[in-house]
């Protein structure tokens, strides 16, 4: 049985969640469906936090939160003047969304919901150790994640390249 | 692995090829072209003699034998070894693209052209020396492909259809021939042993059951009868062959058409005999009619390439309606067919390109008293007629005689057991072709060498050059040889029908 | 016997085929001409020594203590062998019947190489004509000794070709190279019987060899156990098969109708080939398999048939032709048709041979006589065609004043063939028809008809071209040829004046033992009165100019027509050959192979064309639709593996 | 009332969902960015619980999840990239007019 106060924690983030994507993917408005994102993004950090991964939920915050959503914004202004609304949705292209949506929640709830051990409580965990973190990430060990660690880092200077290469005023 | 012979006739084609890349100019590309084609000439006419003179002291259905390990997970190796029938094949196989290469002397573009001719000749020599399925099949590929590039870049007329349909439907054919191939693996051998892709191995294990091959039979014959231009499956062969470059023509029909009759004979009859046996009706009903289909079709035809090529339909009719004879006699026919056919097929194809080039039109209508314009070459043409309507001396005779006997044992041996005259009528229908193929030689011979002179223009004409002697002269000495001394390659490839099938079958 | 000169016989007229095929074109004519004819004289030298050994000279090895001429093979090396049994061998068969055909063969050989000195001279090609000439003496040559029924078909497809290269040697006409290909197609259509009858007799008897075939054969006729097809016994089917291909080889009706047609070839050449020798193959080829021949009597009776119905046909028609080489032709296939009916009565029908198998003799000395005279007439015509440069005899007339030698020798060569003594073909033809006598009185009579009709053509010509009127030559007087066409002339006509001499029943008869000829003096005296009241009327109707040839002709317009038509056969082959095969058999198979086969195999193409073109809106561009349906895919595959699941 | 996994599922999923709908029907293309970065999140989401509730011992979803986070950033800077040189070439960033490169 959990604490009130978590049953509330919970009820706030998880509305959060729902009702910001919600928005996120609904407001004619560019750059308020950004900042929706930086909501929903934040209620997720959230969760985090509540699963006791303090760590995550920091990267969360400042790659996503921090990074992401600020290109966003640059991205929109760049590519939009203020008050410059999205067109109107057509009822066929909303229609063929909320089918997809529906669809993929009714089968992926329905598969959710029919597992048992989803009902189970949290079990027990130490937060983990930044230091354990830091040196699994480097570990060439069995359940090292050296190599994907080292994968990640030729990919996003691979991005970071491309995106110079493919931003840059011909 | 390099002490095999066998090998060099996949070595020295990738050699040529290594060569090829580095040469800058056509004098270099000649001399690669031509030293290599010389050498796997030498090289054949060796492996002839040194053939007959260890098989003399053997009694092993296949020499030179050797295997190396490719892919030992399924078992497959670089099997080689031959016996007569691979022998004469890559004789004739040899030859031709030695022809070839003097053919196409003059070719535009010629490094990549060669490049490509090559790589189709190293599928075809690999094939022939093959005895493991699977690379038999790489090679039968490697063979097929240049093909498209051959014809598509350096054809004439519609080339990119021709290409296209050639290709296709030969690809076609190889679907059904890799169905075929992996189910008689998977049949090779005996619960418990390990599966093998080897022919003469699957042979002694002769574990594919009936049932099984009937449904594998099938899959084979008709997957090599599309090279072999089995009606109906015939139909690539005249645009194909109209639209291809002279020496690709000549590579084409000489060798590449054989490649069907050889795997007709090697894989699904030799494999399945049964089923060979029980099946052989369907096939011979084909057959019998390409061959007379085909000559019918080609008396009509003003182009010259199509007679030939509708000629060749009938021809190679002829090679698998022998096979599937399951006589001795009539298959050796069929082997002996298959070098006549290639020799003289290739003869006509050089020729009518060399015409061409000249005339810049193959339609006979348009042509007439070449005789008289270009000698040699009509000469040429006349002998190779004459070897295609089966004239004594020349190649084609012996072949169709050594059929017809067989065929005709055959048949009565059938009808006097009371299993119905099919095979006997056939063989008659076959005969028939002998006038049919006699008339329309001989209208392409009368509309185009013979009579007056239809075009003015064409008067200033020259006769053959040097290369276009040689090859020619090459190409109709073969012809010759053969029409002149049968006994010598009847015996080099009836020796190898060893009796094995022949009791499997229990008959004939 | 040794085998060289019989290698050498067979080998020389091959290498000077090669050398002067080769190698002519580099040599001048007279030098290839003269090459020619060294080869040919020594071939000829050759045979007559060949012969004149086998026939002389009482080696044990040719002649049998009782007399009895033996069959020798000289050698015989295998060429390609089907089965241990079924091998083709390539040999030298000397027995009487192929020593008789050496000396036919190259002496009319040499004598056409010799003629054609003057008749080609200047043509183009003419290096090439010896080339051809050589050719067809060495496939004769090889045809006449074979030892085994396939060695005969080998050769005689070669002698086909050699036909075909001849006859269409004026190969910018139009009509040579239609009447060569005619000539082969024909010919090559009964050929096509012939290899079926040797498939079937093969199958049978397991053998090829002559000797083997041909001594004691009723074992051939036992091997086949009775077997019948359609009525007629296996046997009856591949002696009847085999006879069809010497049907077309010696212009039997109905496959007679290249010959005429052939005469489109140099005329010396259809003295060599298309009347002397390879015509005759067919009456070589029956007589070679004759002991088989006579185990089947409804074989013979067919070969008797159809001689007769040829003989007499091919007469009607000579007396009415215009071209004389067309009536030379006709009077060949009449001639031949005798030696074909001659050999037919030899056989009683019931596995005997009748009245000592005289037919036999008769035929092969026919032939012999033949030979002689039909090359001497010819030749004759040759030299007038040179002289008058046209082959119709209204071009012609009054001529035996210009052309003394020719006349001379022509007529002799007509008194033969009309069966006058003593010239050689009154004693050819009388055994003949004693033989046909002596089978069926109707046969012989009916071929005394023909014999008279013969004596009538043949004079018809020789008046018209020798006599009739004298029409204007101009500044161009024709006069007799050069010496090295007289010589073979005379030389023909001398042997046409005493070969009926030879008592041919001491070297040719059936069981090749000696046998004494003598004239049936009721036959013989009946005959030459009736072919003397036919040179009669000839000489009434033709001797000078007259009306009469018209009022006959018009009095029998509708046979006339016909005759002179050839009986329409020709225009029967055109509508088979053009009508029905070509636009009705051949058209409809290409036309079915482009649109029915071809089609199938485009509309496999088209069809996926098509559905490649109807999937493609699938690849819109619009990547909210390709998730879309990804989703959708997605969700299905995930639906059914929950529900696997379960 | 206690909070079991599917309490914290339930809203990534709704995420997920939210993404869905807004990548199929906005044409505007950084919004399609913005519910493709929400589908992302919502998987993220996934790994982490069932990490936490499955396997509290191992951290392999944990270090999943951060590992797609750094690809998704790079991803989306790529694609911004993309998206303003677009931008620069048409004008719009509107998707339906990009189908030059089908078929």
């Amino acid at each position: 049985m959990e604490s009130v106060g978590s049953i509330i924690m919970y009820a706030v983030v998880a509305l959060t969640i729902v009702i910001c994507s919600v928005l996120a993917v609904t407001t004619r408005k560019i750059l308020r469906s950004a900042t929706y994102l930086l909501f929903t993004l934040f209620a997720t950090a959230a969760i985090y936090f509540m699963l006791d991964y303090e760590f995550l939920g920091g990267v969360q915050i400042a790659v996503y939160a921090g990074g992401i959503v600020v290109l966003f914004v640059f991205a929109i202004l760049l590519t939009s003047r203020p008050g410059h609304d999205s067109e109107k949705l057509t009822s066929r292209s909303r229609r063929t969304g909320l089918v997809a949506a529906v669809a993929t929640a009714i089968v992926c709830g329905w598969s959710l919901c029919s597992r048992s051990a989803l009902m189970a409580g949290l079990p027990q965990m130490s937060n983990p150790d930044m230091k354990l973190i830091g040196a699994r990430l480097l570990s060439s060990d069995a359940g090292g994640l050296l190599l994907p660690f080292e994968a990640v880092s030729v990919l996003l200077l691979a991005c970071i390249i491309g995106a110079v290469v493919i931003g840059r005023r011909r | 692995m390099f002490s095999n012979p066998l090998i060099y006739f996949v070595v020295i084609p990738l050699v040529m090829l290594g060569l090829l890349a580095l040469c800058s100019n056509i004098r270099q590309i000649r001399a690669v072209a031509v030293t290599g084609s010389l050498a796997l000439t030498a090289l054949s006419v060796w492996l002839v003699v040194e053939y007959l003179h260890l098989r003399a002291a053997s009694d092993a259905p296949m020499l030179f034998l050797g295997s190396w390990a490719w892919f030992a997970p399924l078992n497959i190796n670089l099997s080689v070894g031959v016996d007569g029938i691979s022998v004469a094949m890559l004789l004739l196989s040899s030859v031709i693209v030695l022809a070839g290469s003097f053919a196409s002397w003059e070719i535009k573009e010629p490094k990549a052209f060669f490049l490509w001719l090559i790589l189709l000749s190293t599928g075809v020599f690999g094939f022939f020396i093959s005895i493991d399925l699977f690379t038999m099949f790489m090679f039968y590929e490697v063979a097929l492909i240049p093909m498209y590039l051959l014809i598509g870049v350096w054809g004439s007329g519609k080339k990119n259809y021709s290409a296209m349909k050639l290709t296709l439907m030969l690809m076609g054919g190889s679907a059904f021939l890799m169905l075929g191939l992996i189910g008689i693996y998977y049949h090779s051998a005996p619960a418990g042993q390990p599966l093998t892709w080897n022919i003469l191995e699957i042979a002694a294990n002769a574990n594919i059951d009936k049932n099984w091959q009937y449904f594998l039979f099938p899959m084979t014959f008709v997957g090599f009868g599309v090279l072999g231009a089995m009606f109906p499956f015939h139909t690539w062969s005249p645009d194909g062959h109209a639209s291809a470059p002279t020496a690709v023509s000549m590579l084409h029909a000489g060798v590449l058409m054989k490649l069907g009759g050889y795997g007709c004979f090697r894989v699904a009859i030799y494999l399945m005999p049964q089923a060979a046996n029980d099946l052989a009706w369907i096939f011979l009903i084909l057959t019998g009619i390409s061959v007379v289909y085909g000559a019918f079709s080609a008396c009509v035809q003003t182009d010259l390439k199509y007679i030939n090529a509708y000629s060749s339909v009938s021809h190679c009719g002829l090679v698998l309606f022998a096979i599937l004879m399951l006589n001795t006699t009539a298959m050796t026919g069929a082997i002996m067919q298959m070098l006549s056919h290639g020799l003289m097929t290739a003869l006509f194809f050089a020729l009518i390109g060399m015409i061409y080039g000249r005339t810049h039109t193959r339609d006979i209508r348009e042509m007439g008293g070449m005789m008289k314009i270009l000698p040699y070459l009509a000469v040429c043409y006349m002998i190779a007629g004459f070897a295609s309507l089966g004239l004594p001396g020349l190649s084609g005779f012996v072949a169709e005689m050594t059929i017809f006997v067989g065929s005709f044992q055959s048949g009565m041996t059938d009808l006097l057991a009371g299993h119905g005259a099919l095979r006997l009528t056939f063989t008659i229908l076959a005969c028939c072709s002998i006038v049919i193929t006699a008339v329309y030689i001989l209208r392409v011979v009368g509309k185009l060498l013979l009579g007056p002179v239809y075009d003015e223009h064409h008067l200033a004409l020259t006769d053959a050059t040097w290369w276009e002697r040689l090859s020619t002269a090459m190409l109709i000495v073969c012809v010759a040889g053969i029409g002149c001394f049968p006994n010598f390659f009847n015996n080099l490839i009836n020796f190898t029908f060893s009796p094995e099938i022949f009791t499997v079958l229990g008959l004939r | 016997m040794d085998a060289t000169l019989p290698i050498i016989i067979l080998a020389l007229p091959l290498f000077m085929f090669l050398l002067l095929g080769l190698a002519g074109v580099k040599m001048s004519h007279k030098a290839a001409a003269w090459l020619g004819i060294l080869g040919m004289g020594t071939t000829a030298t050759l045979s007559y020594i060949t012969a004149f050994t086998y026939f002389f000279s009482q080696n044990p090895e040719f002649v049998s203590a009782t007399g009895e001429r033996l069959q020798h093979v000289v050698f015989n090396l295998t060429w390609l062998a089907f089965t241990p049994d079924l091998v083709i061998s390539l040999g030298f068969l000397l027995d009487p019947i192929s020593a008789l055909m050496l000396v036919v063969i190259t002496t009319i050989s040499f004598m056409v190489h010799l003629y054609s000195l003057g008749y080609m001279e200047g043509e183009r090609g003419f290096q090439r004509y010896y080339a051809f000439l050589s050719l067809f003496s060495f496939s004769m040559l090889g045809l006449v000794v074979a030892t085994n029924i396939f060695q005969m078909y080998i050769f005689w497809e070669l002698v086909g070709a050699s036909s075909y290269l001849l006859i269409g040697f004026f190969y910018t006409k139009h009509s040579a190279v239609s009447a060569s290909k005619k000539a082969f197609i024909v010919t090559r259509f009964a050929d096509l019987g012939f290899l079926i009858g040797i498939l079937v007799l093969s199958y049978y008897s397991q053998t090829f060899d002559f000797i083997r075939l041909t001594t004691d054969s009723s074992w051939v006729l036992a091997s086949t156990g009775g077997a019948t097809f359609m009525g007629a016994s296996v046997l009856t089917w591949a002696l009847v098969l085999i006879f069809m291909g010497g049907m077309g080889k010696s212009a039997m009706l109905p496959l007679h109708i290249w010959l005429p047609d052939a005469m489109e070839g140099p005329t010396p050449v259809s003295a060599l080939i298309h009347a002397a020798t390879m015509v005759v193959a067919g009456v070589f080829l029956v007589a070679r398999m004759f002991p088989v021949y006579i185990l089947e009597g409804s074989a013979t009776t067919i070969i008797v048939v159809v001689g007769a119905l040829t003989a007499f046909y091919a007469a009607m028609v000579a007396c009415t032709q215009i071209d004389i080489k067309r009536v030379l032709a006709f009077s060949t296939i009449s001639q031949i048709a005798f030696m074909m009916v001659s050999l037919g009565v030899a056989s009683s029908g019931n596995g005997e041979v009748c009245h000592h198998g005289l037919g036999y003799m008769a035929s092969l000395f026919h032939m012999f006589t033949h030979a002689m005279f039909k090359a001497l007439l010819f030749l004759g015509a040759g030299a007038l065609i040179h002289a008058v440069h046209s082959n119709d005899y209204t071009a012609m007339g009054g001529l035996r004043k210009y052309m003394p030698i020719t006349h001379w020798t022509f007529l002799i060569g007509c008194l033969a063939i009309a069966g006058i003594p003593p010239f050689s073909g009154f004693f050819s033809k009388d055994e003949i028809l004693s033989a046909a006598y002596a089978w069926s009185p109707y046969v012989g009579i009916w071929m005394t008809v023909v014999a008279a009709l013969t004596a009538f053509y043949m004079f018809r010509l020789y008046y018209l071209i020798f006599w009739w009127n004298n029409p204007d030559y101009g500044h161009h007087t024709p006069h007799d040829s050069p010496w090295c066409m007289n010589v073979p002339l005379v030389f023909l006509a001398a042997v046409s004046c005493v070969a009926g001499f030879i008592p041919f029943g001491h070297f040719v008869t059936w069981n090749r033992m000696p046998y004494d000829i003598h004239l049936d003096p009721v036959i013989a005296v009946s005959s030459v009165v009736i072919a003397l009241l036919a040179i009669a009327l000839a000489t009434r109707m033709y001797a000078r100019e007259n009306s009469l040839p018209a009022r006959f002709r018009a009095a029998m317009p509708r046979l006339w027509d016909w005759c002179y038509h050839r009986f329409y056969w020709d225009e029967l082959y055109i509508f088979i050959t053009h009508r029905i095969i070509f636009n009705g058999i051949c058209r409809p198979i290409a036309w079915f192979d482009r649109h029915i086969i071809d089609g199938t195999m485009d509309s496999f193409a088209t069809l996926a064309n098509r559905a490649s073109d109807e999937i493609k809106p699938l690849q819109s561009g619009q990547i909210q639709q390709y998730v879309w349906i990804y989703l959708m895919g997605a969700l299905a595959l995930g639906v059914i593996t929950i529900l696997c699941l379960i | 009332m206690e909070i079991t996994a599917l309490y914290y599922l339930l809203p990534a999923l709704f995420m997920f969902c939210a993404g869905v709908y807004g990548f199929i029907t906005r044409k505007n293309m950084i919004a399609m960015l913005i519910s493709l970065e929400l589908m992302l999140n919502g998987v993220d989401m996934n790994f982490v619980i069932f990490n936490r509730f499955l396997f509290p011992g191992s951290m392999e979803g944990m270090y999943f999840t951060l590992f797609a986070i750094g690809i998704a950033a790079a991803e989306t800077a790529v694609a911004i990239a993309i998206i303003v040189n677009l931008f620069r070439s048409k004008g719009n960033v509107d998707v339906t007019g990009l189908n030059e490169m089908k078929f």
